[in-house]
């Protein structure tokens, strides 16, 4: 059954190439099929080649193929090979099962727009290149899933193309992760002319082999995959692209900008962890990133309107935490809340669609209100979705994976108590703008009425999805909940378990008590300032200190202006000042030149006889004096 | 027969032929120009007389008698030329006749 | 004899001298004719007889009458003194005197630096003359036949008066109203044409 | 016999081409057609039958010799020879060739045959030039280029071509004046060593050069070869040649006279002068990299889509530069795959942007907008070829980029980062090529037929060739590998020979009489 191991992302690369080749003559029906059914085939393969992989573990727990060698010069020759371990297995059954509800929503949601055929073949591209991403054996072929997902980003931001906004937001997107890219790259050099290997296995094997802990070499490698890593990821401080990329389809918001693609970053530092573990320095880094970001992005999530801003916010804030699970050595926590977070940010975004769509396009919350009623199944996986979000404890996924990082945050040897306090008060935070957002849209008197109503097609994705939102969780529970390690003992073959402090180890009830009774004070009071007395909270927005705070807040802490005015404007500047390439002005100064001596020498041609006769006699004059007098 | 330096003789050609210069140069009328040429080529015409006589050789006298011919024709063509340019532009001016500039 | 060419020399230089001074072409012409015939002395005084006959018969015989022939055939009148001095201005002397100063001051420098020693004139005779021309020399004479045979061509085609073309007719007659302004005078305009460029 | 004939073969096609032209204009296109198709067929044919040996360890890279005496007095000698590297590119410049016939098959109504001769000369020296193995020959194929090339941007040219091409002509042929002076300085210095005076280009190697005359002859190759590819400086020709040129000529313009730079750079300028070139390298390099970021930074300020697109050639062929110049074998193979991928994906922009311009009448980019609507075939090819530039992995261009800059960061780390800023704005000025032409509102409301299907034809073909560079380079790495390393040897050897006087020059190959084929094997 491994075998079909190179199925799981060819499929969606066929039918990408079909529905891109023969995909406008088709029917919709029949796109939507080939463009659902490859998705759908490839997560029926990955469930497969999990099963076999979990009944008949391959030598070392790691299965590797490979189909061709790529390049081959000289020793280096990486291949178009694939890896299969227990971390990636994870990553692909994620991928293709998240992929194909999203792909079932869309084929229902984007029924109605221009370009069906077209967005099943970007979307089919974006699954196919992510499984080659999160399967890749070597660093180059994992760059080329990479660059992969941010085009078919950038595609699909840019979808409805006639918008300049919209493309303004997929360059801005595919730009801002190329700079982290760009670091990766040079990463991937120093890794190659250091090493002698792409091969990701081997990287780190030499790595731990040759490289001290701290040395030089090893923490400039570990920074530039960090820099590459929250390009992708949206961290502190390239976190810029996200907002603007909620300008695609929700569904692709839901599949990349929420699910997938944005936590590449955290699945390539936990794929080349033994880097990290070298650098210890840049491993604290990832932390400090982690927490600032996951902060910053909640105090920005409580003041957006734009329901999918909130939400992409709300991602950026998430993914700090796997990277603050991340930068503490909590390698499994990272991918645990990866887990949960790319079935309940899917979920909450795929609601969200639906409500636009119920509401004409209409994006602002304050706007809506009262859906309750007129979206009832909307409403309840919106819920559980926003349950999960906030950690709700017991029940909801979320409850778990974020609880597990705040603790590991805080008792492994690298966390601290400021790390964890940061997180707590981000999960006070998410919290707050979770419910503020859910008050603000079904609450309340109903401002608009719904003019849609989802069909089967959506409903069936949104169910499944709450369904694992709140399932999902009980993998992975504390010790004095069942210590169920599902997950962790899974992923412990490819990632080494977190170390916990003894003398910390036993605060792990009250920690979780602690963040539990955070989490509710934080629904409550978003209760009591957007639903109970929201006049107040206008007031306190409107207050001097309130509207500046709002203002910087709402714009993302200023990272927008500041990359506007030192980066872009004086680029576009140059660019357009030296329009006509002020080199020419070097060659065009020659002409000028050669013209003024031809106008010099054409004066001599005066046709006058004489003056001919007068210049013979003085070169006559000449030549004798030199004659004569040399 | 006489005993005169060889200097003396090159000195009365170079300033004939200077004087000749000089009207080449000043003169604008064409037929001024061909009588200064004129004395420029009987200077040079001396010049090789008198080394011939120097060195007791026919070789420059033959010089001369070259010299001769070709005066002879460049002063007809030049004096035709110089009845066209009267009978074209009713002057003998040579300033008048600058259509080759550059 | 020696006198006779320092007499002869010093005519010959004073001859030259009015000769590109005069006004008058006709003035200017006898001065020729004077300073080629006191050459033709020199020329005898150096022992050159036979060139001294050929420069009184081809030079101040032929040529000086061909000079006056077209003098003939021009007709120009009193107006051509008068133009004459308009164009002699004293500044124009200037330039081509320092010239031939620098010139005679090199060549005296040149000449003063190998002094030989004077020496007895041996007569050249016609036949050594002959023998020498028609023996060593005898293609350059043959070159010289074509020269006067093409100089005669061109003289008589250049000579001709023959019908111009209209656009010719333009042209002349554009120049002849300008030649006919009081100053005469032709001024160069500086009228630089750099078309290759556009 | 088969080497001249390459050339030949297409000698012939464009005086007959010229010729048919008379009988009506459908002649000069089938003939150069059938003429590149038999050529590429033949050229095919050989790589395939020749394969073999570029995997064999004891392998000549030369794998077809041929050498004749042309003027023995002073050492000329018709002396041609293909390896892998050489190869490649003719079949380049072929495949480009055809595609370039095939672009002007309705665009060219004025002198057809002409035209074609042109095209078909251009063609002819330019192989003449890959296969040149001697000195003077190889000037005299570099300066023939120029003629019809002149011409075809000359006649066929739009507004402002005279400019244009008078440009072009004043800079390349200048540039060519300083390589025969480094050609003949070399000539002379090595008659005076050894007493041989020979133009052959196995003889030259090694030559032991007095300083500081060797870096100068260095650095007036250099500057021939610099200003072809262009590198920053020398640059200032390119955007208004490609803006003038018509389509076919800006493909000629980009996909093979960028290439003969290159070409010269890896052949000539660096096994000839091991040394200058290694003391050089460091400033060559530093104009490399300020040529992908100069490039990229003016490309992005242009309203001229031709112009736009040529800047990034620009900023492509400074990752050449750079790989050469680091010299060693992971960045010269990549050197080599960017230049065949730079001309296949430049173009195919610069055909889209004559179909477009056959349609739309300008160049101008603000007056496009929105086209993917009318236009969505065309606008998925432009994409491709766009991804291709910016260095998207999976096409041509990445493989050779990311191993320039592998090998770039062996020799010098800064050089390797800054060049990798490259990639930021070669996605900055890429992206803006899509937006400004296809994506947006359409303000002009163009309504267009989209791509006829001789046009779908080249552009399938020629991203099949970017996606089989991106996807399996091997093929072309394999064939260039001998070539390369017998480059690298070449430059070691003679670097040796001027370390140690009384080790012997490098062997030339031998030649025996007209030509030696190697058959794969068989004897």
């Amino acid at each position: 059954m491994l075998g079909l191991l190179w199925l799981i992302p060819v499929i969606p690369l066929i039918g990408f190439i079909l529905l891109a080749i023969i995909g406008p003559r088709l029917s919709r029906t029949a796109v939507a099929i080939i463009g659902v059914g490859s998705v759908g085939i490839s997560a029926i393969l990955a469930i497969l080649v999990a099963i076999s992989f979990i009944s008949s573990p391959p030598a070392g727990n790691a299965f590797t193929q490979t189909l061709w060698t790529w390049i081959n010069v000289t020793n280096f020759n990486p291949g178009i090979s694939f890896y299969l371990d227990s971390l990636s297995m994870i990553m692909v059954l994620v991928v293709t099962f998240v992929g194909f509800v999203i792909h079932l929503y869309s084929a229902e949601h984007m029924l109605h727009q221009e370009g069906y055929s077209r967005f099943f073949a970007y979307m089919n591209l974006f699954v196919g290149s992510m499984l080659i991403l999160v399967l890749a054996n070597n660093l180059l072929l994992l760059y080329l899933g990479w660059e992969g997902v941010g085009l078919c980003s950038y595609l699909l931001i840019g979808f409805w193309y006639t918008n300049p906004a919209n493309g303004r937001a997929a360059r801005k997107a595919f730009i801002v992760t190329r700079v982290g890219d760009a670091a990766m790259a040079i990463g991937l050099f120093l890794l190659f002319n250091n090493l002698a290997t792409l091969n990701i296995q081997d990287v780190m094997q030499r790595a731990a082999q040759t490289w001290q802990i701290g040395s030089p070499l090893a923490v400039t490698a570990a920074a530039l995959l960090l820099g590459g890593a929250v390009g992708k990821s949206a961290q502190l401080p390239l976190q810029t692209w996200l907002p603007d990329a909620m300008a695609g389809p929700s569904p692709v918001s839901a599949l990349i900008h929420a699910a997938t693609m944005v936590t590449a970053g955290v699945y390539l530092i936990a794929r080349t962890h033994v880097l990290f573990s070298l650098a210890p320095s840049v491993q604290l880094a990832v932390a400090i990133v982690g927490a600032a970001t996951l902060l910053l992005a909640g105090f920005s999530a409580l003041t957006q309107w734009d329901i999918k801003r909130v939400l992409a916010y709300s991602t950026i804030s998430q993914i700090g935490y796997m990277f603050l699970a991340l930068g503490v050595g909590a390698w499994s926590a990272a991918i645990f809340h990866f887990m949960t977070h790319a079935f309940f940010k899917a979920l909450l975004f795929l609601a969200a669609g639906v409500v636009i769509d119920a509401m004409n396009d209409e994006h602002n919350m304050f706007k809506m209100g009262g859906l309750r009623t007129q979206l009832p199944l909307t409403f309840w996986t919106f819920l559980i979705g926003s349950s999960a979000l906030s950690a709700l404890p017991l029940i909801t996924s979320g409850f778990y994976s974020k609880d597990l990082i705040l603790f590991d945050a805080y008792a492994s040897p690298s966390g601290s108590t400021w790390l964890w306090l940061a997180g707590l008060v981000g999960a006070f935070l998410t919290s707050i703008y979770t419910f503020r957002m859910v008050f603000l849209t079904f609450f309340g008197k109903p401002k608009t009425k719904a003019v849609y109503q989802p069909g089967s097609r959506i409903n069936l994705a949104l169910i499944v999805l709450a369904a694992f939102a709140l399932l999902i969780g009980f993998l992975e529970t504390p010790s004095f909940l069942g210590n169920i390690n599902v997950l962790g003992n899974f992923l412990s073959a490819s990632l080494p378990a977190t170390s916990i402090l003894p003398q910390r180890a036993g605060s792990e009830g009250i920690l979780e008590l602690v963040s539990a009774v955070i989490s509710l004070v934080g629904i409550y009071l978003a209760y009591l300032l957007f639903l109970r007395v929201p006049k107040t909270t206008e007031a306190m927005v409107q207050s001097p200190v309130g509207a500046v705070l709002h203002r910087y807040w709402f714009s993302g802490w200023g990272f927008d202006w500041l990359y506007d005015t030192v980066l872009v404007r004086p680029f576009v500047w140059m660019a357009n000042s030296n329009k006509n390439d002020f080199i020419d002005l070097l060659y065009k100064g020659i002409i000028r030149l050669n013209e003024a001596l031809h106008r010099v020498l054409s004066n001599t041609e005066n046709g006058l006889v004489r003056w001919y006769a007068t210049g013979i006699a003085i070169g006559a004059v000449i030549i004798i004096a030199i004659v004569v007098f040399l | 027969m006489a005993t005169i330096p060889v200097e003396y003789g090159l000195f009365l050609a170079i300033i004939l032929f200077s004087l000749g210069l000089v009207g080449v140069l000043i003169r604008r009328n064409v037929v001024f120009i061909l009588l200064s040429v004129e004395i420029m080529l009987n200077a040079a015409g001396l010049g090789f007389v008198i080394a011939g006589s120097h060195w007791g050789q026919a070789d420059g006298q033959i010089m001369f008698i070259f010299i001769l011919t070709m005066a002879s024709a460049e002063v007809s063509v030049g004096l035709a030329l110089a009845i066209q340019l009267y009978h074209r532009l009713k002057t003998l001016d040579t300033n008048s006749i600058s259509k080759m500039r550059g | 004899m020696d006198i006779v060419f320092y007499i002869a020399s010093a005519v010959a230089i004073i001859c030259t001298v009015m000769v590109i001074t005069r006004l008058n072409v006709v003035h200017a012409l006898l001065y020729m004719i004077v300073a080629l015939l006191s050459v033709a002395l020199v020329f005898y005084t150096l022992g050159a007889p036979f060139v001294a006959a050929l420069e009184v018969i081809i030079y101040a015989g032929a040529i000086m009458v061909l000079f006056v022939f077209v003098i003939m055939i021009l007709n120009l009148g009193p107006q051509t003194s008068q133009q004459e001095r308009l164009w002699l201005d004293g500044r124009i002397w200037v330039g081509p005197t320092i010239l031939a100063l620098i010139l005679i001051a090199e060549v005296a420098y040149v000449l003063s630096t190998h002094s030989t020693p004077a020496y007895t004139i041996t007569e050249i005779s016609p036949r050594q003359v002959s023998t020498q021309m028609f023996g060593p020399y005898i293609l350059g004479v043959e070159l010289s036949s074509f020269l006067l045979l093409s100089a005669v061509v061109g003289a008589f085609h250049l000579g001709r008066r023959r019908q111009l073309y209209p656009e010719e007719i333009a042209v002349s007659a554009a120049a002849v109203e300008q030649n006919t302004s009081p100053q005469g005078d032709i001024q160069p305009e500086p009228q630089i044409q750099s078309d290759i460029h556009r | 016999m088969i080497l001249p004939w390459i050339i030949i073969i297409l000698v012939i096609g464009g005086t007959l081409a010229w010729i048919a032209g008379r009988f009506g204009p459908h002649w000069p296109r089938w003939i150069s057609l059938a003429t590149l198709g038999i050529h590429f067929g033949f050229l095919l044919y050989l790589w395939i039958q020749n394969y073999s040996i570029f995997t064999l360890t004891t392998r000549s890279p030369w794998f077809a010799l041929f050498d004749i005496p042309w003027i023995s007095q002073i050492g000329i000698s018709f002396s041609l020879g293909m390896d892998g590297l050489s190869l490649l590119l003719i079949l380049l410049i072929n495949l480009l060739g055809i595609m370039a016939v095939a672009c002007s098959w309705n665009a060219i109504k004025d002198r057809v045959g002409f035209f074609h001769f042109n095209l078909m000369w251009i063609l002819a020296s330019i192989t003449g030039v890959f296969l040149a193995l001697d000195l003077f020959l190889f000037y005299f194929f570099w300066e023939l280029m120029l003629v019809p090339l002149y011409f075809l941007i000359g006649i066929w040219g739009y507004e402002n071509r005279i400019y244009a091409t008078i440009k072009f002509f004043i800079f390349t042929q200048v540039s060519g004046l300083f390589m025969l002076l480094g050609i003949l300085g070399l000539y002379f210095v090595h008659g005076a060593n050894t007493g041989v005076y020979t133009f052959s280009y196995f003889q030259l190697l090694g030559t032991k050069l007095p300083q500081p005359l060797g870096f100068l002859l260095m650095l007036g190759m250099f500057l021939a070869f610099a200003v072809k590819l262009p590198v920053v400086p020398f640059h200032t020709w390119l955007p208004d040649a490609h803006t003038e040129a018509p389509t076919a000529g800006s493909v000629d313009l980009a996909g093979l006279v960028l290439k003969v730079g290159a070409y010269g750079m890896i052949r000539f300028l660096i096994p000839l002068f091991p040394k200058d070139s290694l003391s050089f390298a460091p400033i060559a390099m530093a104009l490399g990299i300020i040529g992908i970021l100069y490039g990229a930074i003016v490309a992005f300020g242009q309203t001229d889509l031709k112009r736009l697109i040529a800047y990034t050639s620009i900023s492509h062929m400074g990752f050449v530069i750079l790989g050469i110049f680091a010299w060693n074998t992971i960045a010269l193979q990549g050197a080599i795959i960017i230049m065949i991928a730079h001309g296949i994906s430049t173009s195919g922009l610069f055909i889209m942007v004559g179909d477009l311009m056959s349609r739309l009448h300008t160049r101008d980019f603000r007056r496009m907008g929105g086209l993917w609507s009318t236009l969505p075939r065309m606008g998925g090819a432009a994409m491709v070829f766009t991804l291709a530039s910016l260095g998207l992995p999976g096409l041509g261009n990445f493989v050779g980029e990311f191993l320039v800059l592998l090998g770039v960061y062996r020799v010098s780390i800064p050089a390797a980062a800054l060049a990798t800023l490259g990639f930021i704005v070669a996605t900055i000025y890429s992206l803006w090529i899509i937006q400004g032409a296809f994506h947006g509102r359409n303000t002009e409301g163009w309504k267009l037929q989209d791509m006829s299907s001789r046009e779908a034809a080249i552009m399938t073909t020629l991203i099949a060739v970017i996606l089989w560079l991106g996807i399996y380079p091997q093929t072309v790495l394999n064939t260039s590998l001998p070539a390369v390393e017998a480059m690298q040897k070449y430059a070691i050897e003679t670097q040796q020979t001027i370390v140690s006087p009384q080790i012997s020059p490098a062997q030339p190959l031998p030649i025996e009489g007209s030509i030696t084929i190697n058959t794969g094997g068989k004897p």
